[in-house]
């Protein structure tokens, strides 16, 4: 070799400065890399809770209300029939009026009236049914303000737009104004998100009848999913023979793990409700359609965590004389059960944020009444989330990054008990 | 223990679901499908009703007028729809295909009326638009305008093609599909007296009908009118986001949305309330719900519910459905709909 | 609820049928003191006593269960009004309804006629006899049951076999669920699709360029010509998982490398986190986010550079999906980059590399194959993701290779076609099905080439 | 992720083939250096994280000779082989101090270059590690990544030169487009060297490279490390006593961390003047 060592250094010594610059430009592409993943989350989750918290505050407004038989149109209070069809909105309108008297004739009258929202008619009925004495009393009570006026006390309608193209008028502006100033209406804590139905009114849309279908839903699903799951990786990592058969089994378990959700919800769609006729929208159906999708995920988690019990455990046991079951149920099913757990949970949050499947089985619909069990008509979070991102009126957006937040929240849950069962009980063998 | 506790939640697990699965349950709600058009109203009711009612809240899914009129006229039993929404009156060939699917009594509610809008976003101007424009612009085959008896496949790209007082923009229109009876309503309102400002298309249609349905009712499909699906609501997104488009759809999403899409002048005439409710805008049309007698006795709520509808509270001249963009029946024809509902519903 | 005390009564006898077996293996050795003469432990011939009476019974139940209503109904409504029979089986079926509503008590008793409300009566009669038929038939089960394992168990019968053996088998049969899975989805698919090509030729539906699926609903309707060439949805879910990708693959490779090879342990103690909860996100919400954030700031973009650029672009779906896809790369990339041993990376530094001309030339090319699989996986997973393109990405049919336009996939027409309208035999729905056939049998594909090549790497590692 | 480097004095400026003055009081027995060395180490110690793994070490490494370390499992031998090209750089937790002098340079200094030192101190492992690649590419990589040949045709002139040396040419000649792991474990441990020496390097360090070889194998590899010596520095570490007596010409007795004594092999191996020496050698323990 006609190369001499020092000639070798010479060499080296030219390459160096374009290999350290190649180094660290590859490393500052990962470093963006990472920058641009984490920057990413941080985004999302500002956006949404930038768009969302203000939902969880709502615009009341507090009036004097007169149960009066006059405009009621009402003059027997014990009647029932009567009761339900009185004409509570006219008492909500002359409330306002008494405020604001000049507000005269059909269209401000109406202009004033829309300030409030229509469910303060219902909160009305609801009271003057509980108690028929209150018939030509008068009260102190606060209701939902509505959706418009709600918007416009937390900035998201502009009063700088020519009239015509914003919600409510000059005059409805100057009256929301005037009943700011007399402290009669005001931002406070929105009970309502967590503790109602879905409605068409942004003011009165709570997300309690979908976080209840998730609930019925999740129950179903674990119920089937996890003793079934659980079982199966048992057999495949203790008992399976190896043959072509497990070979199947298995192949198909890590293939259904990753086939689109979507076609969970076509096999139910045409399975349970096409064959089976089962109720559409119910919970039932969703719960067995997850079940199906989380499966695969609960058993491959699950043998991973049997897998990691250490064959020493095993041959202790049986060389204690113990059955192949006993060994299974006294030493490695306690010893994997954290990571099945772990596995469970991490299915669970899944499914509960899954989406695509349920929209085949109907459970897209608008549903008011929070389902009271398993074949109600229900929705879940996510598809709640779909509905309202759907809807037109701006308050829903509102509403749907608060939904998003109740959702991700629940996940967080979630996904930190299975980071926390994980750690706890992590062994080292 | 583990073992034993595996043992009963696998065996337990499915025999409990297989017995609540196969358990029949009643149905204690009303169900309604149909029109996206109609669908804001009656889900409106339908709460209104659930919030003050002694009954569940009804089940609105918004499926489309014609799949709606598929899934209600099915048949007779818990597994059919109740009630249909309609954004046009049922046809012959539905009341059909209901009467063979055993549905032979059907309660016609119309609850009032809605003009159908081509808005652009609040970003553009306003169009000034004819009838006879809105043909030119959307049909599969126009008249050739060389030989106005032959027709030929449709050449306008922009507007200004069709008519030249028009913008230069290009075509680009969002609007129903054809299970809407939005689309029926149109191709009713809009196609057909377009096409007939030809002389010879018009008198075809007392010579072949079928022929003038095909001229004047043939949409075109190279991608300048964009079948949007039954939402609506997506359309008036998407008209925000893409301001060189118009979409096609209720006026009730028009007034929702006023902040940020407007309507166009048809035959001069702006879509609004009182124009729609006064006759003078031409393109507008009734909207129904449809109900099932026979259910009525049965589907606990269902005639109440209908009761609900017809009442003053929710179709009359000041009801929560006029505030939800609903034009009202005038007073006579509404207290005509409301006794003959109330009479037939008993 | 009479299911659930049957439940509940069946339990207390499965607990009897154990008590009884236990007690009968230890009396036939001479109480506690004789458990060595026993083949197994006393546990074991009660458990198989109580399997014995339980499994029976609780088949039993079941199918009572599921026949009860349907049978007692049909007793019930034999009896209905004639004017009700005459009408045909679906008014039988509203005036069973009015029956259960009434019993359920969702209506009041007063507004039900009289007919139905003796038909109630008749219905609570009549489910009060097979309430007691089938305690009495459970009771006669569980004896019967009994009786045999008493009469079975002796001190050499090997009870813990048998049970293990009914142990092993309810095991296997939960593991085989996977298949009937994979089963019933293939045919709850390839029913509606054959149906499907029925109408549609294959070919036409493979090759075809226009998807055009809005045929007419009646008879004096002129629809569109409803076509179903599957193309523009096929180019769509390409450009838009292609796009995906694009970002997916480098950002979630190198972040990869970064967080396995730089990172310190801290860093990648709290990154590593953050990076993987964007895929514990609901699609829904990148949906919404795609939609509402993204969609319109590309727009925003793309005019102030003079493009022009749709709303619901094929872009905004696939940058969004890409975001979501990283963790789904980096976390497949980063087990695959770990699993390569450290002698190979000390060969490359003993003879003087760089870290980075390490990582690019021998771990990067040692891990291949698993990356490659890897990101497989994830464009099956991109090719099936729904909610986001349901939300962003538009129903616009168009065959373009222009990301900035709208394009939509075949999940988005698989949601379009199926909900909402829902008729079982129009070609409109039944397409829905074909394409879902299409969309399992790619990523079944794609899966399996990806699994099998991630497992034959893992294996070279071993 | 780089060990902390304690560099108490900067490149002194001795002439390169003096040796530099040993400290006062080191407890190693025999003579630690020689006439013209390549690397001088001096007060070397080596820390994991807590652990005080080599406990000041100074020796020298001379040219054109083979110096075997041996000693017994966990003496420290691999560690001060690692620390002669900074591959103990790549552990975490892992801390040099004291001074490892090349031709008059702290390879700890900071302003060494560790690639350019690696260029010039070649490895081979223990275990034979040929890269997922060709033949060829494995010896080529290293010329490559250093800019060492101008063209194709220098590079297939190192190429096979390197695995001429390296004895393995007439065996891979044919195949040098299949893949590097389809070779016998002695012929990988054959590339690998091939791969050190591709670059060219004054001094080859060596970890075992027999352990994972059969008898024939590893007396080819003897041979050829013998071979190497005409051209370079190369230090061994090993097990095999018989071979540290066969393959080098200086060895070195590494017990607990500490250097227990250097010598002239034969001198080593037939009076070993430390009595730990003499028990590892005479097989009393170890």
């Amino acid at each position: 070799m006609s190369r001499t060592a020092a000639d070798t250094r010479v060499l080296v010594e030219k390459s160096l400065r374009r290999r350290y610059r190649a180094e660290r430009r590859f490393r500052i592409y990962g470093i963006v890399s990472v920058f641009v993943g984490v920057a990413f989350v941080l985004f999302l989750f500002s956006t949404i809770v930038g768009q969302g918290i203000t939902a969880f505050r709502q615009a009341h407004i507090t009036l004097d209300v007169h149960y009066d038989a006059a405009a009621l149109g009402l003059d027997d209070s014990s009647d029932p029939a009567l009761l339900a069809t009185a004409n509570y909105p006219a008492v909500v309108r002359n409330a306002l009026r008494d405020i604001f008297p000049e507000a005269e004739g059909r269209v401000a009258s109406r202009a004033l009236g829309a300030l409030v929202s229509v469910s303060a008619s219902h909160e009305l009925q609801r009271r003057l049914e509980a108690d028929p004495s209150l018939l030509g009393s008068r009260e102190r009570l606060r209701f939902l303000a509505s959706a418009d006026v709600d918007q416009l006390l937390k900035g998201g309608i502009d009063r700088t737009l020519p009239e015509q193209a914003r919600p409510l008028s000059d005059q409805q502006i100057a009256w929301v104004d005037a009943l700011t100033a007399r402290g009669q209406l005001g931002l406070a804590f929105n009970k309502g998100f967590l503790s109602q139905g879905d409605s068409r009114e942004p003011e009165q849309a709570g997300v309690l009848g979908a976080l209840k279908g998730s609930l019925y839903t999740l129950v179903i699903t674990l119920l089937l999913s996890f003793p079934m799951g659980v079982a199966a990786a048992i057999y495949l990592e203790e008992f399976a023979p190896r043959n072509r058969w497990t070979d199947l089994v298995e192949v198909n378990i890590n293939n259904l793990a990753a086939v689109p959700s979507i076609v969970f919800g076509l096999l139910g769609l045409a399975l349970f409700l096409n064959v089976f006729g089962m109720p559409r929208s119910a919970p039932l159906v969703g719960g067995l359609v997850l079940s199906l999708l989380t499966l695969p995920t609960i058993i491959i988690a699950s043998r991973a965590a049997i897998k990691a019990v250490p064959p020493s455990i095993r041959e202790a046991a049986l060389g204690m004389g113990a059955s192949r079951l006993q060994m299974v149920s006294d030493h490695v099913l306690p010893l994997a059960m954290p990571g099945v757990l772990t596995g469970t949970i991490i299915g669970m949050a899944r499914a509960l944020g899954e989406t695509a499947p349920l929209l085949m089985i109907g459970m897209v619909a608008f549903i008011v009444d929070p389902p009271r069990g398993f074949t109600d008509p229900a929705t879940v979070l996510p598809v709640q989330i779909y509905l309202w991102a759907d809807s037109p009126e701006r308050a829903f957006v509102e509403r749907t990054s608060a939904a998003i937040m109740v959702l991700l929240a629940f996940l967080i849950v979630m996904n930190a008990a299975a980071v926390v069962l994980r750690s706890r009980f992590e062994r080292r063998w | 223990m583990m073992q034993k506790a595996v043992l009963l939640s696998v065996l337990v697990a499915p025999a409990m679901f297989g017995a609540a699965a196969s358990a029949q349950s009643a149905r204690d709600y009303v169900t309604v499908v149909g029109s996206s058009t109609v669908y804001p109203f009656t889900t409106t009711v339908a709460e209104q009703f659930g919030k003050t009612g002694r009954f569940k809240t009804p089940k609105v899914e918004s499926t489309g007028t014609g799949g709606g009129f598929k899934l209600f006229c099915g048949g007779i039993g818990v597994q059919h729809a109740d009630m249909v929404n309609a954004s046009r009156a049922i046809k012959q060939s539905e009341i059909d295909a209901c009467a063979k699917g055993g549905v032979r009594d059907v309660v016609e509610i119309k609850v009032g009326y809605d003009g159908i809008v081509v808005a652009g976003s609040n970003r553009t101007a306003t169009l000034k638009l004819a009838r006879k424009d809105l043909y030119l612009a959307l049909a599969k085959q126009v008249p050739d305008p060389a030989n106005p008896q032959n027709l030929i496949a449709n050449p306008y790209r922009t507007w200004k093609d069709v008519n030249a007082s028009l913008p230069a923009d290009r075509i680009e229109v969002l609007g129903p599909p054809p299970t809407s009876g939005t689309r029926d309503a149109f191709l009713e309102l809009v196609m057909q007296p377009g096409c007939e400002s030809w002389s010879w298309i018009k008198a075809l249609k007392d010579v072949d009908e079928s022929r003038f349905r095909r001229v004047c009712d043939a949409i075109r499909e190279d991608g300048a009118y964009v079948e949007a699906g039954e939402n609506d609501n997506l359309i008036v997104q998407k008209l925000v986001a893409n301001p060189r488009a118009l979409g096609i759809f209720g006026y009730s999403f028009l007034e929702e949305n006023l902040n940020q899409i407007h309507g166009s002048l048809i035959e001069g005439v702006a879509p609004t309330f009182d124009s729609i409710a006064s006759g003078k805008y031409p393109v507008s049309r009734p909207l129904f719900v449809y109900a099932k007698k026979a259910h009525m006795d049965v589907i606990p709520g269902m005639r109440e519910f209908v009761t609900e509808y017809v009442s003053e509270r929710s179709m009359g001249e000041e009801g929560y459905l006029a505030d939800k963009g609903l034009i009202p029946l005038p007073a006579g024809e509404l207290a005509k709909v409301r006794a003959a509902v109330l009479s037939k519903s008993k | 609820m009479s299911f659930s005390a049957s439940l509940l009564l069946l339990l207390a006898l499965i607990a009897l049928g154990y008590w009884v077996g236990r007690s009968r293996s230890l009396q036939l050795v001479g109480g506690a003191g004789g458990i060595r003469r026993l083949h197994s432990l006393p546990s074991y011939y009660g458990i198989l006593a109580a399997l014995w009476c339980g499994l029976p019974a609780l088949l039993v139940l079941a199918l009572w269960a599921g026949f009860q209503d349907s049978f007692i109904s049909r007793l019930v409504a034999a009896g209905a009004p004639a004017e009700v029979l005459a009408a045909g089986p679906a008014h039988v079926g509203l005036f069973m309804n009015d029956v259960r509503n009434l019993l359920a008590g969702s209506i009041a008793s007063e507004s039900a006629s009289e007919a139905v409300r003796a038909a109630a009566g008749h219905y609570i009669q009549l489910r009060g006899i097979a309430r007691m038929a089938l305690t009495g038939l459970l009771v006669v089960i569980v004896i019967v049951g009994l009786a045999f394992a008493r009469a079975r168990i002796a001190p050499d019968y090997r009870a813990r076999n048998a049970v293990e053996s009914v142990l092993e088998k309810l095991l296997l049969a939960c593991s085989t669920l996977a298949v009937f899975v994979t089963v019933g989805i293939f045919l709850s698919v390839i029913y509606e699709s054959v149906l499907f090509f029925r109408q549609v030729p294959v070919h036409e539906f493979l090759f075809g360029t226009t998807w055009s699926p809005q045929t007419a609903m009646r008879a004096d309707q002129v629809g569109s010509s409803g076509s179903f060439g599957a193309v523009p949805l096929f180019v769509g879910t390409a450009m838009i998982s292609g796009i995906a990708m694009l970002i997916a693959v480098p950002v979630g490779l190198l972040s990869a490398i970064y967080l396995a090879e730089y990172a310190t342990r801290r860093f990648r103690s709290w990154a590593k986190p953050l990076l993987e909860v964007l895929a514990g996100i609901p699609t829904v919400v990148y949906g919404f986010f795609a939609a509402l954030t993204i969609g319109p700031a590309l727009r925003g973009i793309g005019e102030s550079v003079g493009l022009d650029v749709a709303s619901e672009s094929a872009l905004a779906a696939g940058l969004v999906m890409g975001i979501m896809i990283i963790p789904f790369v980096s976390s497949l990339a980063d087990d695959m980059i770990t699993a390569v041993p450290q002698s190979l990376r000390d060969g490359a530094y003993a003879l003087g590399a760089t870290r980075s001309e390490t990582i690019k030339q021998v771990v990067l090319r040692a891990a291949l194959p698993g990356i490659v699989g890897g990101v497989l996986l994830a464009v099956s997973r991109a090719v099936g993701e729904t909610m986001i393109v349901v939300m962003a990405a538009g129903l616009a049919a168009n065959l373009t290779a222009n990301p900035f336009e709208a394009v939509t996939t075949v999940t988005v027409q698989i949601v379009t076609l199926l909900t909402g309208d829902q008729e079982f035999d129009s070609p409109k729905t039944l397409a829905a099905f074909a394409l879902g056939l299409v969309l399992f049998i790619l990523t079944l594909g794609l899966n399996f080439l990806a699994l099998h090549i991630v497992r034959k790497y893992r294996e070279q590692y071993e | 992720m780089s060990a902390a480097i304690d560099s108490q004095s900067s490149a002194s400026p001795a002439t390169p083939a003096a040796s530099l003055p040993v400290a006062e009081g080191i407890k190693t027995t025999g003579r630690v250096t020689v006439d013209n060395p390549i690397i001088c180490a001096r007060g070397v110690n080596v820390y994991y994280d807590d652990k005080h793994a080599l406990r000041d070490v100074s020796i020298d490494i001379g040219r054109n000779e083979v110096l075997a370390m041996i000693g017994p499992s966990g003496c420290g031998k691999s560690t001060f082989l690692r620390t002669i090209n900074r591959m103990n750089d790549t552990i975490p937790g892992a801390r040099v101090t004291g001074q490892m002098v090349m031709e008059g340079q702290n390879i700890y200094d900071r302003r060494q270059d560790v690639v350019q030192l690696r260029a010039r101190v070649g490895m081979v492992f223990q275990k034979p590690n040929p890269f997922p690649k060709t033949i060829y590419e494995n010896v080529a990589y290293g010329p490559r990544i250093h800019g060492l040949a101008a063209n194709r045709a220098e590079l297939d002139e190192i190429v096979h030169t390197s695995l001429r040396r390296a004895g393995l040419w007439e065996e891979v000649k044919e195949r040098l487009a299949q893949p590097g792991t389809g070779l016998s474990g002695g012929q990988q441990q054959r590339l690998c060297i091939a791969r050190a020496i591709a670059v060219d390097p004054e001094v080859i360090l060596m970890d075992e490279p027999c352990s994972a070889l059969d008898p024939i194998a590893t007396a080819r590899i003897e041979d050829l490390i013998d071979e190497l010596r005409e051209s370079y520095a190369i230090v061994i570490v090993t097990h095999s006593m018989q071979q540290a007596a066969r393959v080098s010409q200086r060895t070195a007795y590494f017990h607990l961390g500490d250097l227990i004594e250097v010598g002239e092999t034969d001198r080593i191996f037939t009076n070993p003047r430390h009595k730990l020496t003499e028990d590892y050698i005479t097989g009393r323990f170890g």
